[in-house]
């Protein structure tokens, strides 16, 4: 197929795991396709990339869904002078039909290199490279078939789930709907970079966090519950007998409250002490589920290193029932959009804009009060900002 | 300026209802229970007693429309056409008929997509672009990720480890694999200031901006033969490339020095215990395409002192957590620098602050 | 300029030695164990045998040369004149005589210097000067100290909690008294900004050095009519009182506003639990001298809801993360508000990163 | 005795508690104290000290050991327009015998207020209130009677320890005898403030710390050791037996890293997982006590929040030795003092140079290695200074 010799990469063709490099060379009928390979041969072999930072390239409209890409060896793989990404909202939890993804490799064969990403970290189904004149006839394709843009620059990133409800019995809320819901509601957020920096969401039914909300979102919703697990004690007996689990060692053992008592015949939770963590319940799926009055905790400011360090998502609502429309979530949401928008520096991510005025003064301004859930404990400095009528 | 025909915008993504097969349609919600038959395999039961089987099989993430193609001949072949991805890249199929499971596995064999990554083993590393298409990268992630697999796949096909291992790979400090919580992260990373081209800085930067854009300070505006461009204090830089992301006049990319840190013990399950970051484990290894030798082994290794030490459940953080680092640093061999004590803005809080010693001479 | 007559200098402190009684000299090093055969009393029994009995008083810290006249009287009629003081300001009394001990408590009482202060129950109060000798004081220190000991006075005489309490005063954020690890901390507080006295301020400080001063940056250099001074940016003060400590004219003292906070759940030693810091329970208090009747009652409470609850052993701190700051305040029925979190450099570091929440609707 | 109303001190004379007021008016033949009395009911009444910062007063000679005081209302008060403290080194663990402590009281009576404290904070005998002109004839009798003044200002202060192996079964290594010689090698370091701020010196025996060293001084000795904490099981067995002890629950289950398994009859320890907190030995000291090879961890770097923030002092040799002379110790300190004088900023304490510099470069600087028990983990955030010969 190719005409190029790629001796690095096809040495990456060996081994059990399933080749990229196969996959690129499947598609390497596209011109554009034999340049990324040879220009990638020559990335193995100099130990370096060759892509400039993009301009903004984009479609009518819209400030956000293309990654505009252009190499450094112009001459040398002129195909991919160009090679932009874009980014198409991917359906709630990643299902499909062969009928919905077929559609879709027939709009990117006839405009793009024929390479994608099932899925990009953020969510989105990625399209791996086109030139700038096929991205409004792939959008209009796209949205032709109901599809549209993803996120990208500082604007509300494609919102992600896990499988939820669709495929799980932990689920404590419809991930799904939610999800689906909160993207429509902000198309125009999710289309028009309008933030200090991107804004990601991400919800997970519960606490094993599936999609990682807790480290990779800026507001992060995590399914929990408020009553107590639910016991199945013939079915503890069974996983007991199945001599499978050590009970006392591996489940109450390693409940981080210590407050599972297990007297080799019935299993006791105090629920008070319960924080939810779902290992007992991971540990025996078919004799403990988690309690019935059900809802989310939603955490925010979770985000990479950069600028001031990783964090992961800190609590803003312990709990909250999860009803469509969301209207609670959506008032939540626009507040501190609001205030974020108006006094975040730029590239500032919610979360570090959040410890730079301080938390208290954060709650105040959105109008949440503050709880002693939000903090592992209370402040040990005494720089207490005292304000004082008068 | 206002269009003839109207233009079909902000439709968001198709409900994702059209794509639920029956099964789920008619249990949606009412899930029980799930048991793992075979390793890549779950079967969820519903209350209604009805069952679902996910077949969940590799994949490079990196695909041919012709895969995609493929997957969509092998859905409908064996489950009415319907599949999935998982939030690792994997690919799902979804089987209302147990008879089909084993078939369709044989199949994903042959076609080399093999079936696994369920359960207390390695699943599908959750990477990034790299040389296929970043301009950050310090290394490629396709290749790395590739090669570590091969390497791992014993514990993809059959789940023989304590608990999950989560591996991640970023090529650059912006981490969009996200590997800042993972139980194994790869983390590729330049190690040079960056090189200023002034003449392009000129146009293409905005000087404030790029000043701002250093977390410790090191970008200053400066006058360098008579414009205002900026200098880079090198001391204090520690090659994050922010610098570069928001001016592509400081380029980061150095074959001689980029390469690769290897980070341990991180989660993002609240399960047991709370989410962790991952820690520094090796602060560099060789860009050494196209296998990462160097990488594969120093992280294979890693899985085995892992497994042969730490207990049922027991995520790789939690088991470093129960012996101490002290003795995962003895136990695997890796040399202790000054690389490995913090000194960003928080570092005093990583400190022992505590006589909490194991004092084993042993 | 040379003296005429050699002044001796640096001769340091005496050695220990002369003051140790015979049966610590000769068991030096060789002690086996020790028992408390009542309160207030340690029976420590060397390898060899021998016994040491030590009778722990109550001091004031504070105390007239009369006072250590009458201990020399007592140590000389009961244990040969030996006693030492402790590391929170009581007094012991040395005694190799059994037959001694009850008499010599005995005395102690009717002198007004009750016995007591071992084992898990509340000793002495570190604390500070206070109005009796520093400028910097936002409370006295030794009326709230024997205000609060007269009402926790039971628990000195009898080792009658889960674990040891320790109470520490210090009257200002200089923190003297080392409040910032202890059971339960009581920390006076300024509430105001300083008040700039330009026209002294130009004379008795250093400009660089008071800027410096601020750890929040509140305090600028400024030019007042037309003199070179110092400006606080009022928003950005949270009164800590450094400004003040280098420069005199920036006085902090203000009878409305100054007053009393309230830390819980500290530690120093490394018993169990690894070394604490106390945390806010009570922002503020009134200063209201002589008996400061609103900080003991808290205290009291704090102290009595602690006992209600908590496990043997268990430290306030251990308690309360046992079962979780959102109980404790339930509990104790005290006010969670945005004075709690912090907002200092490290605050991040403190928020719940996770869901482990006990969501108890109770 | 006194002649002045004083309302709300008098009410603190009442309560079981010994009254500070009593001992004032126990000195109250002397005219300061008279005047004391009168500006603290002034203060009682007023809720305000009245009290000015000290100039720098002193004995000749010496750069510390004095703290001057003024106070606000010389008309009203002028016994105590001069009212300065002078700290005079305490004996190690405070121990004393009755006629050193009438030596000190008769030297106090003709010079000064009669007042005390025992102790101060940092561990002086603290003589409360005296006029300059008193401060050469204190020092010369205090140096005639073999006593001499504590630290203050940027210098090393007293050295304090705790009881240790005169008073206590778990001294691990003599606190009294270290403490007596850093405090005799460092005479000039700690009468002649030499360093960017205080510097802060704390023995304690083991790592119950009772002189609380880990939360308040600049260098932290706490006693430890390395092999097996020595059990007599007969022992354990009576306090079983006696029924006052819940060994399972009180002294296993409290067991940091739950290295103790206890079946009832017979104690077990995992020594290599025993991290030293003397929680067991404390709960039954006739059953257990320390190893036999002894020693010290040294920490560095306490203090209060002042201006950074509160720090507790964090591992730098997580064991070592003691024994006298301690040079090795006193090569580190030599080492630490001479980077910290060099490159720390004015009143930064070397807890906070440290932070700024960073613990990495600041060992490299005094020459000590890097070991993992100086940290609770390695670092989490990527932004590594990498240094690159070339
Ligand atoms: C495509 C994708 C990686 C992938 O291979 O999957 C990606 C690719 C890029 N990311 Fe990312 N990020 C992607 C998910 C992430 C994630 C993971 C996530 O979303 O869960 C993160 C970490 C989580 C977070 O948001 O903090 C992430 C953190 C960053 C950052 C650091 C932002 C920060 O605040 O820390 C940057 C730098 C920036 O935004 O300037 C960045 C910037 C970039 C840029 C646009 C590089 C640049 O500076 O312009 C990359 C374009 C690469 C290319 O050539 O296409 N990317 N990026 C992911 C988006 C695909 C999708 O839409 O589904
Ligand atoms: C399919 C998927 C969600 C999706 O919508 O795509 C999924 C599905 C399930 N997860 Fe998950 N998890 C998935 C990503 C994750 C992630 C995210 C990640 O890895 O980036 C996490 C957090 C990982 C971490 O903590 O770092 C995650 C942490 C868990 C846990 C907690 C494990 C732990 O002990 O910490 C459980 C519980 C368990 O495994 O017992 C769990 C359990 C499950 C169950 C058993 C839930 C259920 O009953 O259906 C599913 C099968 C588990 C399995 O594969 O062994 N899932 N799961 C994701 C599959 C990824 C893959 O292809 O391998
Ligand atoms: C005399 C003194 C040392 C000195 O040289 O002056 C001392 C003496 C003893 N301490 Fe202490 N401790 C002394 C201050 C401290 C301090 C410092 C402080 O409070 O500022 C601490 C740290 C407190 C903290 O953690 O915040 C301290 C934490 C301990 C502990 C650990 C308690 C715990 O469980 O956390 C023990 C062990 C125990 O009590 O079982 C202990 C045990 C002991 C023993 C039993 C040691 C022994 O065998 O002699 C002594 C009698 C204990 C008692 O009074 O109940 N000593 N002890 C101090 C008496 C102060 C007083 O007058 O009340
Ligand atoms: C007398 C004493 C309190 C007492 O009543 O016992 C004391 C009294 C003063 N301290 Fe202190 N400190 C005393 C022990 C402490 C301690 C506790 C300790 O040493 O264990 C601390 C906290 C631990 C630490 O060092 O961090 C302490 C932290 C401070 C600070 C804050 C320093 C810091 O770095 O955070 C200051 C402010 C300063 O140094 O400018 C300070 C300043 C002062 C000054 C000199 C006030 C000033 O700004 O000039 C006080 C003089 C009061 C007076 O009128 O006599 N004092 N000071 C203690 C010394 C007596 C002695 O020598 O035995
Ligand atoms: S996050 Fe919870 S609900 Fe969602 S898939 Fe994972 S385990 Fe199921
Ligand atoms: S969910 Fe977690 S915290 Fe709750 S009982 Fe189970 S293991 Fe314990
Ligand atoms: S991690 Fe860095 S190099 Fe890799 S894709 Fe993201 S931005 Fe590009
Ligand atoms: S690479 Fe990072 S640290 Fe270095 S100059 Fe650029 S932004 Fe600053
Ligand atoms: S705490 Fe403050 S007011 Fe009290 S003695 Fe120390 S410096 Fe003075
Ligand atoms: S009181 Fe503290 S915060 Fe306020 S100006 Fe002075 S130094 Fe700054
Ligand atoms: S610190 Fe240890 S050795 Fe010293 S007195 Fe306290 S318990 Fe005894
Ligand atoms: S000293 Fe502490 S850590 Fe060691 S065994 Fe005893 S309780 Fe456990």
């Amino acid at each position: 197929m190719t005409d190029r010799k790629t001796p690095h990469l096809d040495e990456l063709e060996k081994g059990p795991w399933p080749s990229f490099v196969r996959e690129i060379k499947k598609s390497s009928k596209s011109p554009m396709v034999r340049d990324l390979l040879g220009q990638l041969e020559r990335s193995y072999t100099e130990k370096r990339g060759h892509w400039k930072h993009g301009g903004l390239v984009g479609v009518k409209g819209y400030g956000g869904g293309v990654i505009g890409r252009y190499n450094d060896l112009p001459e040398e793989f002129p195909e991919v002078t160009e090679f932009h990404t874009v980014r198409v909202n991917q359906p709630s939890g990643w299902f499909y039909t062969s009928e919905a993804l077929r559609t879709l490799c027939d709009i990117w064969e006839q405009h793009g290199s024929g390479l994608t990403n099932m899925h990009g970290s953020t969510g989105d189904i990625v399209f791996l490279g086109t030139k700038t004149s096929e991205l409004e006839p792939i959008f209009s394709k796209l949205t032709a078939a109901g599809y549209d843009l993803g996120g990208s620059g500082s604007d509300l990133r494609t919102p992600s789930c896990c499988a939820g409800p669709a495929r799980c019995e932990w689920a404590c809320y419809d991930t799904m709907n939610f999800t689906y819901d909160v993207t429509q509601t902000y198309q125009d957020e999710l289309h028009r970079p309008a933030f200090p920096y991107k804004f990601k969401i991400k919800a997970s039914g519960c606490a094993n966090d599936c999609v990682a909300s807790v480290a990779r979102s800026d507001m992060s919703v995590i399914g929990t519950w408020r009553d107590q697990i639910q016991i199945d004690q013939a079915q503890v007996k069974a996983y007991a007998q199945s001599g499978k689990l050590n009970i006392q060692r591996d489940v109450a053992g390693r409940c981080p409250t210590r407050c599972i008592e297990w007297d080799g015949t019935s299993l006791k939770i105090d629920d008070d002490n319960c924080v939810k963590c779902m290992h007992c319940i991971n540990a025996m799926p078919k004799a403990l589920s988690p309690g019935k009055d059900r809802g989310a905790a939603i955490l925010v400011g979770a985000k990479a290193p950069i600028v001031e360090g990783a964090l992961f998502a800190s609590v803003l609502v312990p709990f909250i029932k999860m009803e469509p429309p969301y209207e609670d979530i959506k008032e939540l949401l626009g507040a501190m959009w609001e205030l974020w928008s108006e006094h975040g520096k730029n590239r500032e991510r919610i979360g570090e804009f959040i410890q730079r005025i301080g938390l208290g003064n954060f709650l105040e301004q959105i109008g949440l009060e503050a709880v002693p859930e939000m903090v592992m404990q209370p402040r040990t400095n005494p720089y207490i900002y005292y304000d004082i009528k008068n | 300026m206002a269009e003839p025909t109207k233009r079909k915008t902000d439709i968001g993504p198709p409900h994702y209802e059209k794509f639920l097969p029956p099964v789920i349609k008619q249990n949606y919600g009412k899930w029980k229970y799930h048991e793992m038959p075979r390793p890549g395999v779950l079967m969820h039961v519903a209350e209604s007693g009805a069952k679902l089987w996910s077949v969940r099989a590799a994949t490079p993430r990196l695909m041919s429309i012709e895969t995609l193609r493929l997957f969509s001949k092998l859905a409908d072949e064996f489950c009415g056409g319907y599949l999935r991805f998982t939030s690792r890249n994997n690919v799902e199929f979804l089987l209302d008929n147990e008879k089909n499971v084993e078939p369709l596995i044989g199949r994903l064999k042959q076609e080399g997509y093999p079936v696994g990554g369920t359960g207390a083993g390695v699943t599908n590393i959750v990477h990034t672009q790299g040389w296929v298409h970043c301009h950050s990268a310090a290394s490629d992630a396709s290749g790395v990720v590739k090669s570590l697999m091969d390497e791992l796949f014993p514990h993809f096909e059959r789940p023989d480890l304590p608990a999950k291992v989560r591996v991640a790979f970023a090529c650059c400090l912006n981490m969009c694999g996200a590997v800042h919580a993972s139980d194994i992260a790869v983390l590729a990373v330049h190690r040079k200031p960056p090189k200023i081209d002034h003449s392009r800085l000129v146009k293409q930067c905005e000087i404030p901006s790029t000043v701002a854009a250093c977390p410790t300070g090191a970008v200053r505006p400066a006058t360098v033969d008579g414009k205002q461009s900026i200098q880079v204090i090198e001391e204090q830089c520690m090659f994050c490339g922010n610098c570069f992301t928001v001016c592509p006049s400081m380029t980061m990319a150095d074959p001689e020095n980029d390469g690769i840190s290897i980070w341990v013990g991180g989660k993002v399950s609240n399960a047991r215990h709370e989410p962790m970051f991952s820690k520094l484990a090796i602060p560099y290894l060789p860009n050494n395409p196209p296998r990462w030798p160097e990488v594969t082994s120093a992280v294979k290794q890693l899985v085995d002192v892992y497994a042969a030490n730490a207990r049922p459940f027991e995520r790789m953080g939690e088991w470093i957590e129960r012996i101490g680092w002290p003795k995962f640093f003895k136990l695997t061999g890796l040399e202790f620098t000054k690389y490995h004590i913090d000194d960003f803005r928080h570092a005093g809080e990583s400190f022992r602050r505590s006589t909490h010693l194991r004092q084993s001479q042993g």
